[in-house]
């Protein structure tokens, strides 16, 4: 399945994009797209943390994912 | 009222927005640029906000803190784009029946939405940039 | 910005009295006329002050504030005279670096306030009226 | 010597005047002022507390009175 995931923030830096697509195996976890991002993007293994909201909610590594879900990656939040 | 914008922040608005006949006291807390950070020199702010998510998470935060203390009203209003120094980042306004819980409430409020809502904060200095709090 | 007026307060004008680059936080705090007081229905309120010593008195808590907190500006103004529901009564505003100061500064001046400061409250009700605190 | 007392909130109710003068004798101290209100009002006696300031200053009650002192009584406050 092909995820469209969103980028902000430092991994928008990292990347140089404010959307990555990502083809996954049916029955993929969060931690699997995690690794992926890891893999691709090995800078992004020097954050203090990063987390996958899935449909505007913080999501556990072992969700499944699903191919209608809004994804997005969630570096480490600074607002206020 | 819960809102993310890119416009100016209406303090009075937020104000307005939290008059209740029923309270005696709002507490409001309003965070602004500061000229400097760490010993270094800020020229201007950026922030990026995941606005659904963001709205949602602030939502959660009104209902949450109307869960512990007995509020009336809330507002929780943030800015994102480019700021300049003295410009406001965020204003949370509780309105409650006595003082110490709008305090309480406020305080919470501010000190959770830094933790839990998906805003990122980039302070441009003279001599380079960076997403706070992002690298241990 | 100390002050005790006959006047509305105009909160606009306090917050831009603790305009600081230096500070990041601004703890603000909004004391209005609630329409009940112990289970009973208030109509209005009146405020009493002893101005020379009120203005002494809560310049005082200004300066002992600062003396306790890295406080970069501070407003404190209270109305006096006939006051309706929904009415400011005081505005407290607490400009300081960092958030945690601003609070803990602006819920002393407050509490501090309504100990030591020559200011009275009668609340007028449906039935009869009373000045607040003075009986035991 | 003669000084005139400022009256504020509920003292004023009571005595019905917004000052008060009264007459003491030279050393007289803020406890000799107060007894002398507490005799000539006995229902002042009934407040939470009352205390006398002098010159915007809260004062002791052993605290000697000056002709050119300004004394207020200072009944319980409720501001805020």
């Amino acid at each position: 399945m092909e995820l469209t995931v969103h980028l902000f923030g430092i991994t928008r830096d990292i990347t140089r994009k404010s959307r990555h697509t990502v083809v996954l195996e049916e029955g993929s976890s969060v931690q699997d797209l995690l690794r992926r991002f890891y893999t691709e993007y090995p800078e992004l293994e020097g954050l203090k943390s990063l987390v996958v909201a899935v449909n505007d909610e913080y999501a556990e590594p072992t969700q499944v994912l699903n191919i209608r879900d809004e994804v997005a990656l969630i570096p480490p939040v600074s607002g206020g | 009222m819960i809102a993310v914008t890119d416009q100016p922040i209406d303090i009075q608005a937020c104000l307005d927005a939290v008059q209740s006949e029923r309270a005696g006291a709002v507490d409001v807390f309003i965070g602004t640029v500061r000229n400097h950070n760490n010993a270094r020199s800020v020229v201007r702010l950026e922030y990026e906000s995941f606005d659904s998510m963001a709205i949602r998470k602030m939502t959660e935060l009104a209902e949450e803190a109307a869960r512990r203390w007995p509020v009336e009203k809330i507002a929780i209003v943030h800015r994102k784009g480019v700021l300049s120094i003295g410009d406001v980042a965020v204003v949370i306004a509780v309105a409650t029946p006595h003082r110490a819980e709008s305090f309480e409430a406020c305080r919470w409020v501010i000190d959770t939405l830094k933790q839990v809502v998906p805003i990122w904060k980039k302070e441009i200095y003279d001599d380079g940039e960076e997403w706070l709090e992002a690298h241990p």
